[in-house]
C-alpha cells in the first residue's frame, strides 16, 4: 500500500476564499493509500516547506500531492523540496487549483470551488499512484564547436565562443574563409570598406589559438546528439602542403593557365594554381584539379619547379577525418540567383546587365578595375546606368515571393558609390517599394536621391534589350502613369538573395528543417531565432533567410552565446521525460520511426551471444527524445510509452473522474 | 482628382461582376508596373495597365468605362506574360469589353469599316475585330 | 460516485467534461485566464499532456467510458507547436478517430477540438462555456455509462 | 507521315500562298498535311474572359472533327494555332468548361488531341539536322530576321512552343535553310493586330516599331508565321510612312519551300508587291 501525502494549499485567502481546503484535506485523507493530509497557508514560504519535508520523513511518504498553484510555478520548487527530504523528485505532483480552480470560479459559498478541488486532487493521487521513480538523464558535453561556413556570421561565432575560451573549428568549402562580404566594396549603412573591417577578424581568426581552419573542406556526415555529435569532415586535396606553404605566390605568378575567377564572378581570370583574393585567410593556394594539366595528363608542373619549400604535392588526396564535437553552428550563408534565370533582363546575354555582386566587385577598390567603374563589354566608363530593384524577388511566378531585404539599401549604396566615382554619370533606379528599415538606413537611403542624385522611379522594367551598343530599358514609371524608356550604358540588377545550392542536402547531413526556399528553420522565428529543433544545432546569418552584415553578427554572436552556455559544465542535466520502447512487445514496424519529429528513434539490431542480428527493435534515443509523445500514440502494438505521461498515469487519472 | 472612398466602392457589386466575368482578381494585382512598362499601347491609352487595375481596386469603374483603354488593347498579352503576380490585364480589360458588348452596345459599326479593308485583310482580323467591337 | 449520485438527485444536470490540453499553449492559457481572474462554468477537469500529439484516441473512449459526457481536447495553434509537428501528427489522427467515433455511434459534437495559445485565456474562457451549453443541450451521454453498469466485457 | 491539318479561313482565302508552300514543302520533306473534311472559322481569338462559353463552341468543334481524323492536329495560322491549343487545354484540363460546351454542341470531346504547329512538326518530327540535308538551294547570303508577334508564344503556360522572351525556333530553321537569322530586340512585340480595322495609327506604329528594328539589326527580309502580322507589316510600309524601311514580309513557308527547290513561280512572291522578287533575285535565288 502507498503511504501518500496530501498538502492543500490556502495561498492566503486565494484559495481558501473559494475552496474550503481544510474540508479537502479531511475527505481525501479518507481515501486509499492516502495516510496524511493537511491544509496550510503558504505552501511555498520556507515554514511552509519545512513542514513539507517534515511531514515526509515523519510520515514516510513515498509520494505527495500539493495541491496549490499551476505547476508552472511552483512544481520545481516542491519537487526539490520533496528530493532534499529524501524522495524521488518525480514522486511529488502538483494539482493545479489555483490558476485552474479558485481564480476562476468566483462561487462564494465556496461549494463548487471545494468539489472540484477535490475532484482535481482525487485525480491526482490515482494518478501519483502510477507514477515510477525517475532520475534526471546526464549527457557529458564534449566541448568543443564546429563551425558550418566561414563567412561573416560564422567567423563571428567562431570568435566568441573562442573567446570563451572553448575551441572551435571552422569548416569552409572554399580555399579561404570571408564568404561573400570579402567581395563587397564599401557596407551601409556606414560606408566602411568591408576588406577594412572584415580583414583583421579573418586573420584573428587564423591566429587563435583556440580555433582550427579547415578550409576547402566539406561536412559529410553527421552522428549523434547534442553534446556528442561525431562528425566526419571531407579535407579536399588543395596538392599544397599547408605545413610548409609560405603563400610567396611564386607558383601562382608562374602558372601559365587561367580560369574564371569565381571569386570575381567572371568578371576576370585567375591561375589554376591560386587563392580566391588577395588578402585569402589561410593565404595559401590551392591547384585546381579540373584544370590543372599535370594533374590531368602529367604535363606542366611549372609550380613545383618554383615553390622553395617544395610544397607542391600532386599526388594529395582527399582525406575524410572523424571529429567530436558537442555544438554545431551552421552558417552557410548565401548566393545571388544566376543572372540567366532573368529572361526579359536578357538573360545573362547582354555583357553590360550585370548583378549588384558584380558592381560590388567593379566598385572595389581590390577588384578587376581597381575600384574603377567600368562595363565589362567594352571597359568605358558608363554614364547612364540604371539599377533595376526586386530582380527576381517578390515575384512568385519567375523567381521567389519574398523580399531579399538589402537590396533596397545596396542599391543605393551603389547609386553612392557611383556618385562618387564618376561625377558626372547619372544613375536611376527602378523600384516598386523602397524598404529601408533599420538604423539610419533610410536616412542613407534619402542622402543617395538628395545628395547623390539618384533618379528614383517607381515602377517594375517590362523588359531590357540591346540596341547600337546601348541597353535599352523599357519601364514604367507608375507615380506619374508614363512608359519610360531609358538608354542605359550599363544596368545593375538587385538580384534576389537565394539558398545554396545543396543547402538541402547540408540540413539532411544534420537533421534540421529548411523550407520551400531551402533556407533553414529556425526553432521559433521570434524567440528561438538562432536555435534548431535539433538540440545542439544552431543557426547564424544569410542561411536562414536574407540578412544585412549587422544582423548576420547580432547571429553568429547570439550563437555563441548559446554554445557557450551548453558548454558551462561538463555534463547537461535534463528531464527525464523521454519515450521507452517495450522490448517484448515491439514489433518492429517502425511506425514510431517515421513520426517522431526528432528522429530520435533508432532502429536497433539485437544480436545472439554468437552475434548474429536476431531482431531488429525501437530504440529511442535520450539524447535527442524531447517527450513530445507522438510515437506513443503512433505505436500500434502499444510498445512505446512515455516516462512521466505513462498510459497507466493518464488513464489512473481519468478513472477517477 | 480627389476620390471619396469606402467599403462599397471598393467592393461594389459591379466589381465583383468584374471580377467574375473577367476571372481576375482584382486585388492581387500589386501595383509594380511592369505591364504598363510593356504593353505595346500604353502610350495611347487614356489609363494605361496599371492604373487600370488601380482604378478597379478603388472602385472607379466609370472612370475606366469612359476611357479608351479596353478599345486599345490589342490582346497581345504581354501584359499577363510578365506580371509577377500572374494578373491578366487583357482579361481584364476583355471583361470590361464584354460588360459593355453583353448589353448591345457595339464600339463599331460595320458600315464604317472602309470597303477596301473587309476586302482585301486576312478574314481573321474582321473576325477577331467583329469580337472585339461588336456585340 | 458521490459525484454522480449527487448530481441525479438534485435532478439539474451538470455535464461533465474532461479536457486534454498540451502544456505549452492551452495550459498555459487556462493559467492565464485565473492570473486574470476571469471566470468560467466549472464542469471540465484538465488533465495535462507534453503535446496534442501525445493524445490517444483511446484516453477519449476511455473517458467516456469513465463518465464524461464530452470531450475537449486543445492545444497548440497548427505551426507554434513547442515540438514542431506534434499536433499535426494529433490532427491527422483525429480525422481517421472521427469515422470511428461515428461508427461507435458516439455523436461527433461531444468530442470537440480547438487551438488555445498561452495568450488566449479569453477563448479557452469562451470555449469552455460553449463546450458546457452544447453537453447541457445534449444532455447526459449515457451508452457508455449503461454498458458500464452492465460491466466492461458485455458491452 | 500523315498529320490531319486545319487551314483556317485566311490561308483559305488572301493567304493561300503560305498553304500551299507549306503543304509542298511537307512533301518535300517526308510529311502530308491533310485538310480536315470539315471545318469551320476558329473565331479568330480565344475568349480571354472565361465565362464566354460561346467563344469556345467555335473552335471546339473543330478539334471535335479533328479528333475524327486522328490524334494531331497543325496548323500555321498564329492565331488559329494559338485559338485550337488554348481551347483544347480548357477542355482538357477544365471539367465543368468542357461539359458545357459538350451539353451545348451535343458532342463529346475531351481535349484529348495534341495541338501542334507546323514549325513544331519540323522541329520534333523531322528535326532540323534532316531539314538541312533536303535543302536544294540553300538561301546563301539571306539575311533574315524571324519576327514572331504576339499568338505564337504567348502565353508560355498554355502555348509552350518556345521560350516566351527569347524563342529561337524559326531562326534555328532559317540557320538549316542556310539563310542568316538575324536578332533584333522587337521580334516578340505586337504588330497591331485587329485594330487593323478601326486603328491605323496604332498599328502603323507597332509595325513601324518591328520592321525598323529588324532593319536596324541588318534584317534585308523578314520572316513571319502570321497572316494579320504579314499584311498589317507590308500595309505599314504602303502607306505613305515615309521612315519605314522597305524590307520584304514573308510567310516562312515561302522560303522554306523556295530552299527546298519549289518553283518560285508558285510560292506567291508577286503577292508581297515588287520588293520581294526583286531581293530575291538579287541574291541570285530566283
Ligand atoms: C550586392 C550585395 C551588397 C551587399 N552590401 C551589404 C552592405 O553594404 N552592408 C551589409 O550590411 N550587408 C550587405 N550585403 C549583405 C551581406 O553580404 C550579407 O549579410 C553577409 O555577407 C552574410 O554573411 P553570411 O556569413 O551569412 O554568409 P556568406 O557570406 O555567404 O558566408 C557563408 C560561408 O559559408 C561557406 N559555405 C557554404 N556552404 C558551405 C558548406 N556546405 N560547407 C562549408 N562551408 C560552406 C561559404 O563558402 C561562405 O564562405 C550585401 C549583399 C549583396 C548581395
Ligand atoms: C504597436 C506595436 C506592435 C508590435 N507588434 C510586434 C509584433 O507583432 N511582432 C514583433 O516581433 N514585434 C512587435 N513589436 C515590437 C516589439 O514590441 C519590440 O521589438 C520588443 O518589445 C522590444 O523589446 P525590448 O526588450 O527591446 O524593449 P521593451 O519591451 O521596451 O523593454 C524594455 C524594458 O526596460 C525597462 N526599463 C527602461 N528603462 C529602464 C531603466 N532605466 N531601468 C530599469 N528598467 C528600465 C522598461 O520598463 C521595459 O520593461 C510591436 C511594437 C509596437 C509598438
Ligand atoms: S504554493 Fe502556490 S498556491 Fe501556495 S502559497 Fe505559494 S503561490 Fe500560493
Ligand atoms: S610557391 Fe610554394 S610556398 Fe609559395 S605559395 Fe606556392 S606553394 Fe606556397
Ligand atoms: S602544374 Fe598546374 S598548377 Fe602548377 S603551374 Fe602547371 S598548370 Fe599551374
Ligand atoms: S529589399 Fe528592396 S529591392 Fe530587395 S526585394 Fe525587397 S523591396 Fe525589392
Ligand atoms: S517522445 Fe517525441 S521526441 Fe521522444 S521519441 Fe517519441 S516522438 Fe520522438
Ligand atoms: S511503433 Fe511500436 S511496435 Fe512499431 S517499431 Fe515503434 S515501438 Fe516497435
Ligand atoms: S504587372 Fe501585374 S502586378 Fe504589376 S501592375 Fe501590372 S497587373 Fe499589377
Ligand atoms: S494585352 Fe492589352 S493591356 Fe496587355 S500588354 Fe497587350 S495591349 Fe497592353
Amino acid at each position: 500500500m502507498p503511504r501518500i501525502g496530501v498538502f492543500v494549499c490556502q495561498c492566503g485567502n486565494n484559495i481558501e476564499a473559494t475552496v474550503d481546503t481544510q474540508k479537502v484535506a479531511d475527505e481525501t485523507k479518507k481515501l486509499p493509500g492516502v495516510v496524511h493530509t493537511e491544509s496550510y497557508k503558504f505552501m511555498c514560504s520556507s515554514p511552509g516547506q519545512d513542514s513539507f519535508k517534515k511531514a515526509i520523513k515523519d510520515n514516510k511518504l513515498d509520494g505527495v500531492v500539493v495541491s496549490a498553484c499551476s505547476p508552472h510555478m511552483h512544481e520545481k520548487t516542491f519537487r526539490r523540496a520533496a528530493e532534499a527530504a529524501g524522495l524521488n523528485q518525480f514522486q511529488c505532483e502538483i494539482t493545479n487549483v489555483r490558476e485552474q480552480c479558485s481564480w476562476v470560479h468566483h462561487d462564494e459559498t465556496r461549494k463548487i470551488g471545494t468539489d472540484k478541488t477535490m475532484d482535481l486532487t482525487r485525480m491526482t493521487i490515482q494518478r501519483l499512484k502510477k507514477n515510477r521513480d525517475l532520475t534526471k538523464i546526464t549527457i557529458p558535453v564534449t566541448k568543443r564547436a564546429l563551425v558550418i561556413g566561414g563567412g561573416i556570421a560564422g567567423i563571428q561565432a567562431a570568435l566568441d565562443i573562442a573567446d570563451g575560451g572553448q575551441e572551435v573549428v571552422i569548416v569552409e568549402k572554399e580555399p579561404s574563409i570571408g564568404g561573400n562580404m570579402a567581395r563587397l566594396s564599401e557596407t551601409f549603412p556606414t560606408m566602411d570598406c568591408s576588406q577594412c573591417i572584415l580583414t583583421p577578424k579573418m586573420v584573428e581568426a587564423e591566429l587563435h589559438d583556440k580555433i582550427s581552419l579547415y578550409t576547402y573542406s566539406e561536412v559529410e556526415k553527421v552522428d549523434g546528439y547534442i553534446g556528442n555529435f561525431s562528425v566526419t569532415i571531407k579535407k579536399k586535396a588543395k596538392f599544397v602542403d599547408e605545413s610548409t606553404c609560405t603563400g610567396c605566390g611564386e607558383c601562382w605568378e608562374k602558372c601559365p593557365f587561367k580560369a574564371d575567377s569565381e571569386f570575381e564572378l567572371g568578371l576576370s581570370k585567375r591561375k589554376v594554381i591560386y587563392t580566391p583574393f588577395p588578402q585569402a585567410v589561410p593565404n595559401i593556394p590551392v591547384i585546381d584539379k579540373t584544370r590543372c594539366p599535370k594533374i590531368l595528363k602529367d604535363k606542366c608542373g611549372l609550380c613545383a619547379k618554383v615553390c622553395g619549400p617544395q610544397s607542391i604535392d600532386f599526388t594529395q588526396e582527399d582525406q575524410l577525418v572523424t571529429e567530436e564535437f558537442g555544438a554545431i553552428v551552421v552558417a552557410t550563408g548565401y548566393e545571388l540567383m544566376p543572372n540567366k534565370d532573368f529572361g526579359e533582363y536578357g538573360y545573362g546575354k547582354i555583357t553590360d546587365v550585370i548583378s549588384g555582386m558584380q558592381f560590388e566587385r567593379l566598385a572595389s577598390a581590390s577588384g578587376p578595375t581597381g575600384g574603377a567603374i567600368r562595363r565589362p563589354s567594352d571597359n568605358t566608363e558608363p554614364k547612364n546606368v540604371v539599377f533595376i530593384q526586386c530582380a527576381g524577388s517578390r515575384d512568385e511566378k519567375r523567381g521567389v515571393s519574398y523580399c531579399s531585404k538589402i537590396c533596397c539599401m545596396y542599391t543605393a549604396k551603389h547609386t553612392m558609390l557611383y556618385r562618387h566615382k564618376v561625377h558626372d554619370g547619372q544613375a536611376y533606379v527602378f523600384y516598386m517599394d523602397i524598404r529601408s528599415g533599420g538604423k539610419r538606413y533610410e536616412e542613407f537611403v534619402r542622402g543617395a536621391i538628395e545628395h547623390d542624385g539618384a533618379m528614383y522611379l517607381r515602377g517594375r522594367v517590362s523588359r531590357v534589350y540591346e540596341k547600337d551598343g546601348k541597353v535599352i530599358i523599357q519601364g514604367a514609371d507608375t507615380l506619374s502613369g508614363s512608359q519610360v524608356e531609358i538608354e542605359a550604358d550599363m544596368v545593375v540588377l538587385a538580384t534576389a538573395l537565394v539558398s545554396r545550392p545543396g543547402a538541402d542536402t547540408v540540413a539532411q547531413t544534420l537533421g534540421i528543417g529548411y523550407d520551400k526556399y531551402k533556407f533553414y528553420n529556425e526553432y521559433h522565428p521570434k524567440l528561438k531565432p538562432v536555435e534548431t529543433v535539433t538540440a545542439g544545432i544552431f543557426l547564424a546569418g544569410t542561411c536562414v533567410g536574407p540578412m544585412d552584415i549587422p544582423e548576420s553578427v547580432s547571429q553568429g554572436s547570439a550563437t555563441a552565446s548559446k554554445v557557450l552556455a551548453l558548454f558551462s559544465s561538463d555534463k547537461m542535466a535534463r528531464e527525464p521525460i523521454t519515450a521507452e520502447v517495450n522490448k517484448q512487445t515491439c514489433n518492429a514496424c517502425w511506425d514510431c520511426v517515421t513520426s517522431c519529429p526528432y528522429v530520435a528513434i533508432e532502429k536497433e539490431e539485437i544480436k545472439d551471444r554468437k552475434g548474429n542480428v536476431v531482431n531488429m527493435l525501437a530504440h529511442v534515443n535520450d539524447g535527442l527524445c524531447q517527450g513530445c509523445g507522438v510515437c506513443v500514440c503512433a505505436c500500434r502494438s502499444k510498445a512505446i510509452d512515455l516516462n512521466g505521461y505513462t498510459d497507466e498515469q493518464v488513464y489512473a487519472a481519468i478513472a477517477t473522474f | 482628382m480627389k476620390i471619396k472612398l469606402g467599403k462599397e466602392d471598393i467592393d461594389s457589386s459591379l466589381i465583383q461582376q468584374i471580377e467574375r466575368v473577367s476571372g481576375e482578381t482584382i486585388k492581387r494585382c500589386y501595383q509594380c508596373g511592369n505591364c504598363s512598362g510593356g504593353c505595346p499601347v500604353s502610350y495611347a491609352m487614356e489609363i494605361p495597365p496599371t492604373q487600370v487595375m488601380r482604378y478597379l481596386q478603388l472602385g472607379m469603374v466609370e472612370e475606366l468605362m469612359a476611357s479608351n483603354s479596353m478599345w486599345v488593347c490589342v490582346g497581345c498579352l504581354q501584359c499577363f506574360s510578365r506580371c509577377p503576380q500572374s494578373v491578366s490585364v487583357a482579361n481584364t480589360l476583355e471583361g470590361l469589353r464584354q460588360l459593355v458588348l453583353r448589353k448591345g452596345e457595339d464600339h463599331d459599326r460595320i458600315e464604317d469599316i472602309p470597303l477596301p479593308m473587309l476586302k482585301n485583310a486576312p478574314q481573321m482580323a474582321i473576325v477577331c475585330g467583329f469580337r472585339k467591337f461588336v456585340s | 460516485m458521490p459525484e454522480e449520485a449527487k448530481i441525479e438527485t438534485e435532478g439539474v444536470f451538470e455535464p461533465k467534461i474532461m479536457a486534454f490540453v498540451c502544456n505549452w499553449c492551452t495550459y498555459a492559457g487556462a493559467d492565464l485566464a485565473g492570473t486574470s481572474r476571469m471566470e468560467y462554468r466549472p464542469n471540465v477537469r484538465i488533465i495535462k499532456l507534453p503535446c496534442t500529439g501525445r493524445i490517444d484516441p483511446l484516453f477519449i473512449m476511455k473517458a467516456f467510458e469513465n463518465g464524461a459526457d464530452g470531450v475537449l481536447v486543445s492545444g497548440c495553434h497548427p505551426g507554434d507547436c513547442h515540438y514542431t509537428t506534434g499536433n499535426y501528427h494529433a490532427r491527422r489522427r483525429w480525422t481517421a478517430f472521427k469515422d470511428l467515433l461515428a461508427f461507435t455511434g458516439i455523436d461527433l459534437k461531444r468530442v470537440q477540438f480547438s487551438w488555445v495559445s498561452a495568450s488566449e485565456a479569453i477563448k479557452w474562457v469562451e470555449l469552455i462555456n460553449n463546450v458546457t451549453d452544447d453537453m447541457e443541450a445534449l444532455g447526459p451521454f449515457m451508452k457508455f455509462k449503461e454498458m458500464n453498469k452492465k460491466g466492461p466485457n458485455q458491452g | 507521315m500523315k498529320i490531319p491539318y486545319y487551314p483556317g479561313c485566311t490561308l483559305n482565302t488572301v493567304a493561300k500562298d503560305f498553304d500551299t508552300s507549306a503543304k509542298e514543302s511537307a512533301r518535300a520533306v517526308g510529311f502530308e498535311m491533310e485538310d480536315l473534311e470539315q471545318w469551320n472559322c476558329c473565331g479568330a481569338s480565344f475568349p480571354l474572359t472565361p465565362d464566354n462559353i460561346m467563344g469556345l463552341t467555335a473552335p471546339a468543334k473543330v478539334l471535335s472533327e479533328a479528333k475524327k481524323a486522328g490524334d494531331r492536329l497543325t496548323t500555321l495560322c498564329s492565331v488559329c494555332y494559338n485559338v485550337l491549343k488554348r481551347t483544347n487545354k480548357v477542355l482538357h484540363d477544365d471539367k465543368a468548361r468542357r461539359k458545357s460546351v459538350n451539353e451545348f454542341m451535343e458532342d463529346d470531346y475531351d481535349g484529348s488531341l495534341d495541338v501542334v504547329h507546323y514549325l513544331e512538326v519540323l522541329r520534333d518530327d523531322i528535326g532540323f539536322e534532316k531539314l538541312k540535308e533536303t535543302v536544294t538551294k540553300p538561301l546563301e547570303g539571306v539575311k533574315a530576321g524571324a519576327y514572331y508577334g504576339c499568338m505564337l508564344l504567348r502565353p508560355f503556360d498554355d502555348i509552350g512552343i518556345d521560350n516566351a522572351e527569347a524563342p529561337t525556333v524559326m531562326e534555328d530553321m532559317l540557320k538549316a535553310l542556310g539563310a542568316t537569322p538575324v536578332d533584333f530586340p522587337d521580334k516578340i512585340e505586337c504588330c497591331g493586330a485587329h485594330l487593323a480595322m478601326n486603328n491605323k495609327e496604332v498599328v502603323q506604329r507597332l509595325s513601324g516599331n518591328v520592321i525598323a528594328s529588324a532593319a536596324n539589326e541588318g534584317a534585308e527580309i523578314i520572316v513571319t508565321t502570321c497572316p494579320l502580322c504579314q499584311y498589317n507589316l507590308e500595309g505599314t510600309q504602303e502607306s505613305a510612312n515615309a521612315d519605314t524601311p522597305n524590307v520584304p514580309i514573308v510567310y516562312f513557308t515561302q522560303l522554306l519551300g523556295l530552299a527546298l527547290g519549289q518553283d518560285a513561280a508558285n510560292l506567291g512572291f508577286d503577292n508581297n508587291g515588287g520588293a520581294t522578287e526583286k531581293f530575291l533575285k538579287k541574291k541570285g535565288l530566283i
